[in-house]
């Protein structure tokens, strides 16, 4: 849902002292920090939802399980698109640090690109596993087959609205230098997304089922 | 014979002493449910290796810290502090006795999981102990087990002795819903021979359940789609109360259930009892009561002998409703919460017509037409309809012996 | 980690540019540059090339060394996205010590869950 | 969405005159003041403290008054007060109700307004991001409820709505689906404010407040954070999964397919015992300041009580099975789980003997406060020691399931936890709101609440060992469960008397306030920073951020030990404490998108229940809300009251570090 903070508030008060607007205690933004707690927490959220996964793959109830569709290829290039769009969305980084506005918008482009690619092979492979027998609904290891997969995908989806957003901003000549850190923010939020995918790829599809 | 149960014991009594409640006057003399009188080797090794201990020493920190907190708090208060400005020493701690009470209390817990390692295998542990019973003219060596299946809001017990099943075999069988046929299906109340270590397979057609007998033993979860093991003993005869303990909905409170243990003569001739079917009635009442029952209750119910080899399916989320082959041999009836007979030994009639009445103004349960039933449905019958069926119903099974009728009234 | 909270930032918030001159923390060296990231790509590429040449079983047979041996990709695969992309290597250790206590932690407790699940018999 | 917002980047002296745009939306950016409307749209941590307290007192009466409702029920065999149906819906609500809406929401009031003032800081990380935490609880809270009236009746299932009875066919009334939602909407409540509390504590402490010297209230909420963090991703996990299950057909407790309905029961416990501890570590951290203060000692073995603080939330994570000790998880399972449980008893126990070590040898004034946190010592260890007697699992077969878990539970979450908060409250209140609550009416509350609390919980352990099982609309007559209930449920009248003693108190303080002579910043002699200025607490907490230098500093500006080891005083409480009269201090400005986003979110609930299109005009209102939000500066340009920006730059320069 919207628990990820997207909202970079700042904590001005604090910074009260006149000369520095950043003297937090440890010296490291607010913002950073708090993501990184925030990633903290979602390990847990992920890592319950694969071990739902885990315990229920082959539960089939006599029906197909997800497992019996896996079409290893193609996720293999999906995922592949999506650790890419990781270098990406690093270099966009490092861009817009060195305060080249142009190259850091392509890269960010690029970066949702290969997002949107990742997703677009998400829904299609939905779309035929559907077609296949392996619906929502069908048995306890499809719900959570569905239910994983689609809140990685939801994350990645939000992931694409927050760079579209940088991108916008950029546009707008509103992305500098200056703000890279949000730039980072986003980045780390992206990567983490990339990193669960990693676990998944392994884990619920090479990794044989028995 | 009604077994005394122990009004709770010393622990109870301190309990009381340091909650700071009255004497323990209202203690009941009736407490059925007391986990603190066990009634057979399980529950009574379980209470004195692993209650009693860790009660006691709960009891002594209990009593060490309150009262060194009252010493304190008496040495040290000051009565009148307005206006006092004195200061006492600023201690800020002490290492050695931090170290000091940390080890202290590891050791003491480390005698409490001593305790709990003693004490699990007591009701864990299963013995092979079989046991010769005749079914059918035929004699078997019995491993005592029975098949406990949680219902909405009833239970059913079901005894293989020609088809023997053990968990392994449940567990691959895996369905609740479609248990291999068994020799005796009965439910409300299990009946035991003395004497002998019986295991239970514990499972749940619907939701979860919680088996539990205190006087025989702790309880265990009734869980569909899977089959725990569990197990009960009782020394004597007699008749020992129990409650389902996992919140099972609507009717949970309702929902009771009572071990008969009989000497194993007893237990035979229950065994040699329950295995027929049902005889055919030969009161005109009685034989009305067959035909209404044949024409409405099948649908959910099994009399062996008439309906068994018909029978599909009830209309019921668990897919159940219990056997009625032999209900008059059972003292009590709807989820063990209703006597079947009266303290005097007659058929407790007003309230199994009542039940037949209309069901779920006795016992809490949902019945929306249309939807899946949890519970008995209101089916509308007329009054003569009920004298027909409470005839029928009446001569299924013979009488239980008195004592069982008499300890089986609670009010 | 510094309790001191008056670091003098010339320009705030440069969080990923190099030019942390301030050493009482450790936020802040200067970053890699962009061909270390695509070499650490590179690798991550060949590394999920291996992964999937698993799966074609006819080409050579992994035996028990399957599962192991995809765990152990994956780790590094994961560990160098961490590290370098999203820079756990050069940032304050608080930030990674946040996260793997997430990520330990869930381990741990879903490793023991599926465990009382006899997942692995 | 925040990533386009460069304020807190860019904004620095001179540079506000950038920002011409408006917020996107109807409002008019809100500007401070002094009506209600101000409390809609305020950021400031002390009110948003205020806001979750009041909130939380109301709950509790509403949870009480479900309470009241189990005892009359339950107050002799038979009863018929409430049906069966009703019942069920009744303590499942209590259980929910006190825990989500009451304790937390009462310790996040004291997480909120204490942790900047321990710490020495002007407000949290994210004030924003605060006052979304709480009208999202509260959103949250009144969604929750509805369903009495718009749900067909509260959720039905218990607290911990075991599947499978909490599927669509078991529980067909919309109460769970209520129950779901509703949770899933205070989790992301409490998860925003945990990230935010987190990140204020590490990072927004003054000069020289180092981990080591923080108050140990701020210590334990920092852990509660951390356990809050943590717990609930997982509960989520398990709400999402039930209302897939019932909305949308999901398969993951459908036993008839091969699920396996003891997956939720590990979810809901991996989060629900951590959550035990959520709700007592507070208490643990309010006790830990007030013993010292009365006792007129610091505290004894300040690093061992922080460290068993952090072990316990440590430890809480593995010991969740020793709910489900029969459940039927094995044999080897079931004693894992029983020792690792044992073993939370040696950092307790370590805290317990500490308190009683900072009693010795002191100066004991038992004001209420006092009162109340030495009961509150007391009263946990009893419900401690019955959680021992749990811990042993093969004991817990006979007590599982019956009274004597609910009064364990009772003794540690009423006896420790709210104890605890109202020693708190007794405490405090002087501090927020600038008068003493009456001392005498404290007595009657506190004295008249101990014994009702034990009349109605002592009996609870008989009543369980008797075989009473919890859960149950009714009893039979003649199992010997009469007297006890009857007891219990006189006890439990008495504690709502005890709580209507307090409430009256709360108003007749404050009526006679401005008859007595007002507290001053420092009415109990007391140790940390907050009070060190005045009561209440001015609009900007610090006049001047405070410069540590040590633990106890507060103290320390007042009294020194000479080489006696005897303490004198170095300095009055006029002198040593700020005036609260610095002006031009810059502050964060208020806003009311928090409230539009947390206003979507019901809508969203309401929308999957009843028709998706409502969740459509939720979900636009939340997101528009949020990128309204993100358009919205940090700082309102146009703000011209007093504290705010321009004034900021010049009364800034006249503060620094001043050692
Ligand atoms: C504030 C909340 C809180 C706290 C702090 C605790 C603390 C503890 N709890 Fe409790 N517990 C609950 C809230 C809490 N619990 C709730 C709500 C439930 C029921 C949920 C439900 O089913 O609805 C529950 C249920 C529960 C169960 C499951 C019972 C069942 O359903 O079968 C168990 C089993 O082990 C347990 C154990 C413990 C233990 C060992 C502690 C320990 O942390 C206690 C440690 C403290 C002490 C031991 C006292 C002080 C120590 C000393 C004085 C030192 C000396 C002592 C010794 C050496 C023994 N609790
Ligand atoms: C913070 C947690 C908390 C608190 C404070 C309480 C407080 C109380 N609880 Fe509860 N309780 C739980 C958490 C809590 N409980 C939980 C988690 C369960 C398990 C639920 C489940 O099984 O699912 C439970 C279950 C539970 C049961 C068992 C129900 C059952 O199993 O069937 C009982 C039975 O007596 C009970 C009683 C009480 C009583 C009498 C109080 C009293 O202390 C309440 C005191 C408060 C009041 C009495 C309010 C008084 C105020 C007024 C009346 C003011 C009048 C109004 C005006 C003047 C405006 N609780
Ligand atoms: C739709 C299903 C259904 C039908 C039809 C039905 N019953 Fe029942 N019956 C049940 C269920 C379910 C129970 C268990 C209820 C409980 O204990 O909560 C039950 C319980 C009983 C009991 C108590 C059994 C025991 O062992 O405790 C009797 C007696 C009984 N039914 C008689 C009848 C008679 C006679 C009829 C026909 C007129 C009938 N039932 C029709 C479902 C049904
Ligand atoms: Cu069956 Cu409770
Ligand atoms: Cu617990």
């Amino acid at each position: 849902m919207s628990a990820e903070p997207l909202v970079a508030d700042h904590g001005h008060a604090a910074d009260e002292d006149g000369h520095d607007e950043h003297a937090t205690t440890t010296g490291l933004s607010h913002t950073k920090l708090a993501m990184w707690v925030f990633l903290g927490s979602e390990c847990l959220l992920f890592g319950g939802l694969i071990s739902t996964y885990l315990l229920y793959k082959t539960r089939g109830n006599g029906r197909t399980l997800p497992t019996d569709v896996f079409d290893i290829p193609f996720t293999s290039v999906s995922s592949f698109v999506l650790l890419m769009s990781s270098l990406t969305m690093v270099l966009a980084l490092s861009a817009v640090s060195r305060g080249e506005d142009e190259a850091g918008r392509t890269w960010l482009l690029a970066t949702a690109l290969l997002g949107g690619i990742f997703i677009g092979g998400q829904v299609y492979e939905f779309t035929t596993f559907v077609r296949e027998g392996v619906a929502f609904t069908t048995n306890p290891a499809s719900s959570a087959f569905f239910t994983l997969t689609g809140f990685h995908g939801v994350h990645v989806s939000l992931g694409i609205v927050m760079l579209m957003s940088l991108f916008v901003a950029s546009v707008k000549g509103k992305l500098t230098q200056r703000n890279a850190e949000t730039v980072e923010i986003v980045g780390l939020y992206w990567h983490f997304v990339d990193i669960v995918w990693i676990f998944i790829f392994t884990v619920i599809y090479l990794i044989p089922a028995d | 014979m009604r077994l005394p149960a122990r009004p709770l014991g010393r622990v109870s009594g301190w309990l009381l002493s340091l909650l700071g409640a009255a004497v323990a006057t209202g203690c009941a003399s009736d407490a059925e449910l007391d986990t603190f009188a066990p009634q057979g080797p399980i529950a009574r090794e379980l209470h004195s290796r692993g209650v009693l201990p860790v009660f006691w020493i709960a009891a002594v920190v209990l009593v060490g810290i309150t009262v060194a907190m009252v010493w304190l708090i008496w040495r040290n208060r000051v009565k009148n502090y307005e206006g006092d400005d004195e200061w006492p020493a600023q201690t800020h701690g002490h290492v050695p006795l931090e170290v000091g009470w940390t080890v202290g209390f590891f050791v003491t817990m480390a005698a409490v999981a001593g305790i709990m390692l003693w004490s699990l295998p007591t009701v864990d542990a299963t013995e092979t102990n079989l046991m010769g019973v005749t079914v059918d003219d035929r004699s078997v060596e019995w491993e005592p087990t029975v098949v406990v299946v949680g219902n909405q809001w009833w239970w059913e017990f079901r005894y293989y002795f020609s088809d023997q099943v053990d968990l392994a075999d449940l567990r691959a069988h895996g369905d609740a819903k479609t248990l291999p046929p068994a020799d005796i299906v009965t439910s409300g109340q299990m009946v035991i021979p003395t004497g002998e270590e019986v295991e239970l397979i514990l499972t749940s057609r619907d939701v979860i359940h919680s088996f539990w007998i205190p006087a025989l033993n702790g309880k265990r979860d009734a869980v569909p789609n899977r089959f725990s093991p569990w197990k009960i003993e009782a020394s004597d005869p007699g008749f020992y109360f129990g409650q389902c303990t996992e919140f099972c909905g609507l009717s949970h409170s309702r929902m009771r259930m009572q071990v008969v243990a009989l000497t194993p003569a007893d237990f035979q001739s229950w065994v040699d009892d329950t295995t027929q079917d049902a005889v055919e009635p030969a009161d005109p009442a009685a034989l009305a009561g067959l035909e209404v029952f044949s024409g409405i209750c099948t649908s959910c119910h099994v009399i062996e002998g008439v309906n068994d080899d018909v029978f599909e399916s009830a209309d019921q989320a668990s897919g159940a409703a219990p056997n009625l082959t032999h209900l008059a041999s059972r003292s009590t009836f709807a989820g063990g919460i209703f006597n079947l007979y009266n303290a005097d030994g007659s058929l407790n009639r007003v309230q199994l017509e009542a039940w037949l009445r209309n069901p779920g103004d006795l016992k809490a349960n949902y019945t929306v037409p249309g939807k899946q039933y949890r519970g008995m449905p209101d089916l509308d019958l007329s009054e003569q309809q009920i004298d027909d069926l409470v005839a029928y119903l009446a001569g299924l099974g013979n009488r239980p012996a008195d004592w069982i009728i008499e300890a089986t009234q609670v009010e | 980690m510094s309790d001191t909270a008056t670091s003098e930032h010339p320009e705030p918030a440069t969080g990923a540019a190099g030019e942390h001159s301030d050493a009482d923390h450790d936020e802040g060296h200067a970053h890699p540059s962009d061909w270390a990231y695509a070499k650490i790509a590179i690798v991550l590429a060949v590394i999920t090339a291996l992964e999937v040449f698993t799966y074609f079983e006819t080409v050579l047979d992994w035996g028990v060394a399957l599962v192991p041996s995809l765990i152990f990709m994956m780790v590094v695969k994961f560990y160098l996205v961490a590290t370098w992309f999203m820079h756990l290597r050069f940032d304050s250790k608080l930030f990674g010590r946040m996260f793997t206590a997430g990520l330990t932690l869930a381990v741990g407790v879903y490793l023991v869950t599926l465990t009382v699940f006899e997942f692995w018999v | 969405m925040a990533i386009t917002e460069k304020t807190p980047l860019e904004l620095g002296p001179g540079d506000t005159a950038r920002y011409v745009e408006r917020p996107l939306g109807v409002f008019t950016r809100p500007q401070g003041g002094r009506g209600w409307r101000d409390w809609l749209s305020t950021v400031d941590h002390k009110r948003i403290g205020i806001l979750y307290g009041a909130s939380a007192m109301f709950f509790f009466v509403v949870g009480g008054v479900e309470a009241l409702l189990i005892r009359l029920q339950l107050a002799a065999p038979e009863g018929s007060v409430l049906s069966a149906d009703v019942y069920n819906q009744v303590y499942t609500m209590h259980g929910v109700t006190m825990v989500f809406l009451f304790i937390m929401p009462l310790a996040a009031a004291f997480a909120n307004y204490f942790i900047p003032l321990q710490i020495g800081a002007r407000d949290v990380a994210f004030p924003r991001l605060n006052a979304l935490s709480y009208w999202i609880w509260l959103s949250g809270a009144i969604f929750l409820n509805t369903s009495w009236i718009v749900g067909g009746g509260g959720a039905d299932c218990g607290w911990f709505c075991y599947a499978t009875n909490s599927g669509v066919a078991f529980s067909p009334s919309h109460g769970v689906d209520f129950y779901a939602i509703g949770l899933q909407i205070l989790g992301i409540a409490s998860l925003v404010s945990s990230i935010n509390l987190i990140v204020t504590c590490l990072n927004m402490r003054a000069p020289g407040m180092t981990l080591m010297r923080m108050p140990v209230l701020t210590w334990m909420l920092l852990i509660t954070q951390f356990l809050l963090l943590f717990a609930l991703p997982v509960i989520t996990v398990a709400l999402f999964l039930l209302m897939f299950d019932r909305l949308f057909d999901a398969q993951f407790f459908n036993p008839d397919a091969g699920a396996d309905p003891l997956l939720w029961q590990h979810l809901f416990w991996i989060f629900g015992h951590p959550e035990v501890y959520i709700i007592i570590l507070p208490a643990f951290g309010v006790v830990s300041e007030i013993i010292p203060t009365f006792s007129r000692k610091p505290l004894f073995g300040y690093e061992f009580m922080v460290f068993s603080g952090i072990a316990i939330g440590f430890m809480g994570w593995g010991v969740w099975a020793h709910h489900m000790f029969v459940s039927g998880i094995g044999p080897i399972s079931v004693a894992a789980f029983s020792l690792s449980t044992m073993f939370i008893a040696v950092p307790t126990g370590v805290k317990v003997l500490n308190w009683l070590a900072t009693m010795w040898g002191g100066r004991l004034r038992f004001t209420v406060a006092m009162k109340f946190a030495v009961a509150t010592v007391a009263m946990f260890t009893i419900g401690g020691l019955s959680g021992v007697t749990h811990s042993v699992a093969p004991a817990d077969t006979q007590q599982t399931d019956t009274y004597y878990i609910v009064a364990h539970f009772h003794y540690v979450i009423f006896g420790g936890g709210v104890l605890g908060l109202f020693a708190g409250l007794y405490f405090w209140w002087p501090k927020v709101w600038g008068h003493f609550l009456n001392e005498r009416l404290g007595n009657w509350n506190f004295w008249i609440m101990l014994v009702g609390f034990n009349l109605t919980f002592g009996p609870m352990h008989i009543l369980g060992l008797q075989g009473m099982s919890r859960r149950i609309d009714t009893y039979a007559r003649g199992y010997g469960f009469e007297f006890w209930n009857m007891a219990a449920t006189v006890g439990s009248l008495l504690i709502a008397v005890s709580v209507v003693v307090f409430m009256w108190n709360v108003v007749k303080s404050k009526r006679d306030a401005p008859h007595l002579p007002p507290p001053g910043p420092d009415p109990w002699d007391a140790r940390s920073l907050e009070w060190s200025i005045p009561s209440p607490v001015p609009e900007h907490n610090f006049d001047t951020v405070p410069q540590v230098h040590g633990r106890d500093d507060w103290w320390h500006n007042k009294y020194a030990e000479n080489d006696e080891g005897t303490v004198v005083r170095v300095a009055t409480v006029e002198e040593a404490a700020q005036t609260g009269e610095a002006t031009g201090v810059h502050l964060p400005s208020p806003s009311f998108w928090p409230l539009a986003v947390a206003v979507g979110l019901p809508l969203i609930g309401y929308g999957l229940i009843f028709n998706l299109w409502l969740a459509l005009i939720g979900a636009l209102l939340t997101i528009a809300s949020l990128y309204s939000w993100a358009m919205e500066p940090v700082d309102d340009p146009d703000a011209t009251h007093d504290h705010h920006d321009d004034e900021a730059t010049e009364g800034s320069s006249t503060e620094g570090d001043q050692p």
